[in-house]
C-alpha cells in the first residue's frame, strides 16, 4: 500500500496546478465559480488551451493525442480542473464519442474526427436517451434504414444537452428488431445541419436553456457515418461505462463548492452567532460534508488506482450516487448561505443570462440548486445505480 | 377538541378552490386578474375585523384561503398585501386599509435588510425627525411581489424607536430594483435616499411597534406553512399520476417498491407538515412568546418537509420534472421561495431552541 | 374546528393526573421511568389500581366495565398513563383480545374472561406470529383439528411476548386448507396449562428475556374456547386493527423519553459547551425531535377525532411508523447522553436483571435502545406500512 | 498511490482470518485461548519495533488484524492491551513492555473518567508525591477488558502536569467494579483510594505525555475503525445470506425492492467508511494535529456507518433480529459499543469542527 501520492504525482499536481492558473483567463474561472454557463466560444477558449497542453484527452490512445499517464495522475488532472474552476472538456467530445470512435472507429473517421473532437472544433452532443426511454434505454425506438449508401433517420431524442450549441451528434438508433431490445442497436453520427434535423429547446426549472429535443424526420445520414458494426450499438455503448472513472465522483467540482459555501457562510450574519460558520447547525452541516468529501476523494481514487473490472465495477456505481449526493447537499448548503437574498439574487428565467451577471456574484446559486437535481437522476438514476449494487454486487434476491 | 371544518368553511374552500383553479387552467397567468377576482369575492377583506371593514375570518379561514394558492400555484400577492401589510395596517387601526380593501391601492412590507438575514427588529435603515416630517435613508432586500404602483411600509429606526412609516408609491427618493424571482414572481430591492415623508407617515407607537410586526409575521408565517401545504399536496398527486403513467422496463413505474415507498415518505412528510400547522394555528391567541415559538416550530418543520417532498417530486419525475414545461417544477420552485421568504429553517430552529423547546409547551 | 382542548378535557387530564401520581406507587413508576422490566406482580398491582378507577377499559362496552368518554378523552388517558410513567394496561388483555371477546364470544366466554382480562386476574398473550409467517401472517400453519367437542392443536408460535408470564394465549390456527390463505383461519383460546404446551424463552438482544416461542404438541383444547365462528379468525384479527387508535403513536412514552434526554444531557458534560445540551448538535437533534413529537401528538389527536374509517385508515399507518421512529430517535438521543459509560451502566445479559437496579439509575438506557429497534419491526413493519401507504393510500401502481 | 496489500500483508490476513474464524466457529467463546493463539502467532508482538522485541508491523498491518477482529466478534482484549496500554510503554520506552509481549502480563489504560465523557488530558485522579514516592486518589469509568489480573496505567494530574502511573494488579487501595457491557465483554469502573506507588511507577515526562497518550489513542482510534469496518462487513454479508433465505409473500425478501435498496445503502455506508479510515491511516505520519483531526474524521464517519448498518441489518432481519440467538444481534451491539468506546460521533465531529473542517488537510 501507498497511501499517499509520491513524489511525481505531488509533483505533477503542482505542474498542472500552476498551468491551469496562468493559462485560463480568470474571466473564465471567475464564470465557472460563480456557475454561470459559459458562451460557446469561452467553452472552445478554454479546452484549445487545455488540450496544447495535453490535458484534453490524456486518456486518448498516444497517437491521438493521448499521454502515457497513469490513472492516479489523470485523476489528479480532473480534480485539479474543476477545482481550479477550469471548464472541463467537453465530456461528449473527449469521454464519450472520442473514445468509442478511437476504438471502433474506422480509419477514415479517427482521421476526419478525432483531431477536432480533442480540439472542440467539432462540438458532439448525445442523442440516447428518448421520450420513452430513459432508464430503460435499450427500450430506444429511433430508427435508421438502410437504404443504399445512406441511413434514413426518424425519431425522437431528448435531454440533448448543449444540441443548440452543438455541430454534430451521436446517436444510438435502431436499425432492426430483434427479439432482445438490446439487439438491433446501432451507433450513428449524424450532422445536425442535416435537412430533417431540427432541435428545439427545453428550458430548465434553473432557469436556463440547456437542454433539448432533437426531432429527425426523413433525415439522410451517409452510411459511413456508422460506427462499427451494425447492431453493436449497445455494446458500444457500454463499453463507455466504467472507461473514465478518473472523475466519475466529480471531487474537485464538489471541493469548489463547499470551499465556497465555508467562504459565503463566513461573511453571511449567523442566527445565534456572528457569521452563518459560526451556528452550531450549519457548521455541522458543512463539517460532515467536508469529512464525506474526504472519503470520496479517497474512494475515487481507489478506483482510479485498482485495475478495471470486467463488466459492471460496483465502486463505480458508489462513486456516481456519492459524487452525485454530495453536489446537492453542496448546492443545498450554498442556497441556505443566503437567507431572504435567495429572492433577489438572480434567477434567469424569461429575461436571459447576460442581465444577471455582475448584479451579485451569487446569481449561480439557485440556478445550481435546482440544476443540481439532475445529478440522482442522468447518466443512471440513484435508483438504478442501487438496483445494480443490489443485484450484480450484493446479489440480493438471488438464490446462491 | 375537533379538526373537521364548519359548513362556512367548506362553502370558503370550494369557492376560492374553484376561483383560483379557474385561473390556473388557463395557459397565460394573470395575477393582476387573480387580485381583482379576490377583491371581488372578498377575499382581500376576509381576515379583517367587521369593524374595519372586513369579514371577520380567522387564522383557519385564511389557511383555507392559502391552501387553495398554494394548490393551485396562484401568483396573487395575497401573503404579502394583505397578511403582511394590510395586517400591519389593521393592527396599527390605520385609515388606509380602507383603499387596501376597496381595491383602490396595493401595500408592501419591507421587511429585511442587506447582509441582515432575518433580523427585522434592528434596522440599519434611519429616519431622523426634519421640517417636513421623517427623512428616510436606507435600504431593505427581497420585497416580494412589490412594483411601482404599490404603497410601502417602512420600519425604520429612530431615535424614538422603531417606527414604521407609510410611503405613497413614487415618492421621491425611493429607487426600485424589480428582479425576477425563481417562482416566477418578482421580488424588489429598495432604496431610500433621504426619503422626505410628512409626520403622519409614522404608523403606530414606537413602543408597540416591534410586537405589532412580531403579531403580523407570526400570521403570515402561519398562513405562508398553509401555502407550503397546499403545494406539497398537489405536487405528491401530480407524482403519483405521473408514476401511474411512465411506463419503464414494460411496467409503471409506480409499481417498484422503491419509488411506492419515497412516495408514501412524502405523504408522511406533508401529515407532518400538516400537523405542526395545526399546532401553530391553535397557539395564535396564547402569549406572544409562546404564539412565535408554535409558528416557528410549524415553520422549520414544513421547510424540512417542502425541501423533501420538492426534491423527491423531481427524482420521481425523472428527466421531466427538470423541464419547465412539466408542472412539477413550478411547485418546487415556489417551495423553495417559500422555505426563504419569512424565515429559513436555521432561522426558525434556532428560535425553538432558544425558547427552551418544546416539551413544555 | 377547534384546534385546543375544551374546558372539560383539560379538566379530565388534570384529574388523571391527579389520580395517577396519588395513587401509582413511586417505586412502580420510578421503574417504568428508568425502562426496568417490572416484576409481574408490580404489573398486576398497577393495572388494577388503573381499572378500580376504570382506567383500564374505557374503551370497553359499557356493561364490561368501559366508560362513555369520547376518543378524545379515552386519548388524554392514554398520555397521561405514559408520560407519567404508569404502566401500560397490558395491550395484549386490554386492547386485543378483551374487544375480541367482548366482540364475538359467547356469553360464557364474555363472563368467564372479560372481567379478569380487565382487572389482570388473568394474562394472556398474543399467538399471531410463526417461524414462517411473520409480515406475510396469513401463511400461518399451526393447525386446530376438530375432533368431537375439542380440537387437536399442533404446531409453533414465535415473538410471544411474557409467555412466560400468562396464563392464557389466543391464537390464530388454521382449521382447514383453502384456496385462498387468508381463509380457514380461526380464533382460538388455551390455556397455557394445558399438557402439549411448552413455552421457552428467547433472550434479546436487550439482554432481558420478553420474548417466546410456543410449541403446541398434541394440545387438546375444549372446543368452547373457540372464538366466533369457525374460519373467521383472520376477519376477527383484521377487526382489531385501527381498533384502538388513541394511543397508537405512542406520543405519552416518546414525550417521557425526550423529557429524559433533555434531562440527562443537562447534566452531562458537554463536548463544546459545558453541558451536552449546551452543545449545539445534540440540541439541535432534541429540538427536531420535540418539533417531530409535537406534530405527532397532533396527528394522534385528528385520528382520534376523527370518525373511524371503515378498512385500513392511512392516518393509522403513519401514526405507527412515525411513533415508532420517534420513539427510536428518542433512545437514540438517550444513548447518546451516556458517553464512555454506556459500557458500565448496566447490561443485564448473562446475569439477571435483579443485580443491575440501584447501580445506575441510567442501566435501562442501552436495553431500550436495542429493544427500541422492534417498533419498526413488530405490529406490521414499517415497510408493510409504506406498502399500505403508497397502495391503499396513494394508489400508486395502480392504474385509473 | 497504491492501495493493494502486499504479499506479506494478504499472508497475514489470511493467517489471522483463520485463527479468528477458527474460535469463532467454536460455540463456546474462550477470550483467553484468542489471546494466547494471538501471542503464538506473534501478533501481540507485530505492532512495535523491532528493538523493542515487537516485529514492526505498521498501521496497515494492525488494521488487517483488527478487521478480522471485528469480522470474527473476536473478544480478544488486542484493541485495550495491545493498542492502548501497550503502545503507551512503548512510546514511554517501557521494560514492561516485554511483560506484555512474553504473555506474562496484561496491561490496561485507564482513561476516562466520571461524568467527564471524553475529556482524559485534564483527570479529576490527583496524585500527591509522598514518602514511598507518589499516593494516587480518583475514579476512571469504562475501562473494557479489565480484571483483577491485570496491570494499570493511569493518568493523574499532579503539580508537576500529567503523570502516568503503572499499577501491578492487586495493589491496595485500587477496587475494580466489573460489570458485562453490552458487546458480551466487561469493563470496569476503578477506584483509587491513597493508593501508594514507588517513584519508578511514573511513566514518561509529565511534559510529553499528553501527546504521548494522544499519539497512542489516535492510533487505537484508527484500529477501532477497522474493526467497526470487519464487523459491518460481516454483518451485511449475514444480512444479504438471510435476505436470501427468508421468504415472506412468496418471494425471498431480498428480492424485494425497498429492501435492496436498503442493502445498497449500507454498502454505500460501508465503503465510506473504509476510504475516510484509508484517509486517516495515510495521515498517521503527519503532525499531531492533523493526524488527531483525520482520525477524528475517521472515527466520526465510521460511527455514521456503524449505526445505520448496525440499525438496518436488525431491520432486514426483522423479529429474528431481536433474538439473541441470531448472530446480526452481536454485531449490532459491538458496533454500538464501537460507537462509544473511544470517543463517541458528537466528540469526534466537534474535534474537526475546532480544527476547522477539513478541506485545508
Amino acid at each position: 500500500m501507498e497511501l499517499q501520492f509520491n513524489e511525481g504525482e505531488r509533483a505533477f499536481r503542482e505542474e498542472v496546478r500552476a498551468f491551469l492558473l496562468d493559462n485560463i483567463p480568470e474571466r473564465i474561472r471567475q464564470a465557472v465559480y460563480e456557475e454561470r454557463p459559459l458562451p460557446r466560444d469561452w467553452m472552445i477558449e478554454a479546452q484549445q488551451i487545455l488540450n496544447s497542453a495535453g490535458y484534453a484527452v490524456p486518456h486518448w490512445p498516444i497517437e491521438w493525442g493521448g499521454r502515457v499517464w497513469s490513472p492516479v495522475k489523470r485523476a489528479i488532472l480532473a480534480q485539479e480542473i474543476d477545482r481550479n474552476s477550469v471548464p472541463k472538456p467537453l465530456p461528449f467530445n473527449v469521454t464519450l464519442i472520442g473514445p468509442i470512435i478511437a476504438a471502433f472507429g474506422t480509419e477514415d473517421q479517427k482521421q476526419r474526427f478525432l483531431p477536432g473532437i480533442a480540439n472542440l472544433d467539432i462540438w458532439f452532443c448525445q442523442g440516447f436517451s428518448e421520450p420513452n426511454a430513459g432508464s430503460d434505454l435499450a427500450s430506444l425506438k429511433m430508427s435508421a434504414i438502410r437504404e443504399g449508401d445512406h441511413y434514413r433517420v426518424n425519431g425522437r431524442k431528448i435531454w440533448t444537452t448543449y444540441a443548440h450549441e452543438a455541430d454534430w451528434i451521436f446517436c444510438l438508433v435502431r436499425t432492426s428488431r430483434e427479439e432482445r431490445k438490446q439487439q438491433g442497436i446501432s451507433f450513428l453520427l449524424i450532422d445536425l445541419e442535416t435537412p430533417g434535423v431540427e432541435v428545439s429547446p427545453i428550458q430548465s426549472i434553473d432557469g436556463f436553456h440547456h437542454l433539448n429535443e432533437v426531432q429527425f424526420d426523413d433525415a439522410i445520414v451517409p452510411a459511413e457515418n456508422l460506427v462499427g458494426e451494425e447492431g453493436k450499438g449497445w455494446d458500444y455503448a457500454r463499453y463507455l461505462l466504467g472507461q473514465e472513472r478518473t472523475s466519475m465522483g466529480n471531487v474537485g467540482f464538489s471541493r469548489r463548492r463547499l470551499e465556497r459555501s465555508r467562504a459565503l457562510a463566513g461573511e453571511a450574519a449567523g442566527e445565534r452567532s456572528e457569521t452563518l460558520l459560526g451556528d452550531a447547525d450549519f457548521l455541522r452541516r458543512q463539517t460532515w460534508a467536508e469529512i464525506r468529501l474526504k472519503a470520496l476523494e479517497i474512494t475515487q481514487m481507489r478506483v482510479v488506482a485498482s485495475a478495471p473490472v470486467q463488466g459492471a465495477d460496483p465502486k463505480t456505481s458508489i462513486l456516481k450516487t456519492e459524487g452525485g449526493e454530495l453536489l446537492q447537499e453542496a448546492a443545498d448548503l450554498l442556497l441556505d448561505t443566503m437567507g431572504p437574498e435567495a429572492l433577489t439574487a438572480g434567477f434567469p428565467a424569461g429575461i436571459g443570462p447576460e442581465e444577471f451577471y455582475g448584479i451579485d456574484e451569487r446569481s449561480g446559486i439557485l440556478s445550481a440548486y435546482f440544476s443540481s437535481r439532475k445529478y440522482s437522476i442522468f447518466g443512471g438514476s440513484n435508483e438504478i445505480q442501487r438496483n445494480i449494487l443490489a443485484g450484480s454486487v450484493l446479489r440480493l434476491g438471488r438464490k446462491r | 377538541m375537533n379538526f373537521d371544518l364548519s359548513e362556512d368553511q367548506v362553502l370558503l374552500a370550494e369557492m376560492v378552490g374553484r376561483m383560483l383553479g379557474d385561473h390556473a387552467a388557463n395557459d397565460r397567468r394573470d395575477p393582476g386578474a387573480e387580485w381583482r377576482d379576490c377583491l371581488g369575492q372578498g377575499l382581500i377583506a376576509l381576515p379583517f375585523a367587521e369593524d374595519q371593514g372586513g369579514l371577520g375570518g380567522g387564522h383557519e379561514e385564511v389557511m383555507l384561503m392559502m391552501e387553495a394558492i398554494g394548490r393551485n400555484l396562484s401568483q396573487t400577492p395575497y401573503l404579502q398585501s394583505v397578511l403582511l401589510a394590510g395586517r400591519v395596517l389593521a393592527l396599527a387601526g390605520r385609515m388606509e386599509l380602507g383603499d387596501l380593501l376597496d381595491g383602490a391601492q396595493r401595500h408592501c412590507l419591507c421587511l429585511y435588510e442587506p447582509g441582515q438575514r432575518y433580523r427585522w427588529a434592528t434596522p440599519a435603515t434611519r429616519a431622523e425627525r426634519c421640517a417636513e416630517g421623517w427623512s428616510i435613508t436606507g435600504a431593505k432586500v427581497s420585497v416580494p411581489d412589490l412594483d411601482d404602483t404599490c404603497a410601502l411600509i417602512v420600519p425604520a429606526a429612530t431615535a424614538e424607536g422603531l417606527v414604521l412609516f407609510l410611503l405613497p408609491p413614487g415618492i421621491s427618493g425611493v429607487t426600485l430594483d424589480i428582479r425576477p424571482a425563481p417562482d416566477g414572481r418578482t421580488a424588489a430591492n429598495v432604496n431610500f435616499a433621504s426619503v422626505i415623508v410628512p409626520v403622519d407617515a409614522a404608523i403606530g407607537d414606537p413602543a408597540g411597534n416591534e410586537a405589532l410586526l412580531a403579531e403580523a409575521l407570526d400570521g403570515a408565517v402561519l398562513a405562508s406553512c398553509a401555502e407550503s401545504i397546499g403545494a406539497m399536496e398537489r405536487l405528491l398527486d401530480l407524482t403519483v399520476e405521473y408514476c401511474n403513467i411512465r411506463e419503464q422496463f414494460g411496467a409503471v413505474i409506480g409499481s417498484f417498491q422503491a419509488l411506492q415507498h419515497r412516495a408514501a415518505d412524502m405523504l408522511i412528510a406533508i401529515e407532518r407538515a400538516r400537523s405542526i400547522t395545526i399546532y401553530a394555528a391553535s397557539m395564535m391567541d396564547a402569549p406572544a412568546a409562546r404564539r412565535s415559538v408554535a409558528v416557528s416550530a410549524a415553520r422549520a418543520l414544513v421547510n424540512r418537509s417542502s425541501r423533501f417532498v420538492g426534491q423527491q417530486a423531481i427524482q420521481l419525475h425523472g428527466g421531466i420534472g427538470l423541464a419547465s414545461e412539466c408542472a412539477a417544477g413550478a411547485y418546487f420552485q415556489r417551495l423553495t421561495v417559500l422555505e426563504t421568504l419569512l424565515g429559513d429553517t436555521e432561522h426558525h430552529v434556532a428560535a425553538v431552541e432558544r425558547s427552551g423547546g418544546l416539551l413544555a409547551a
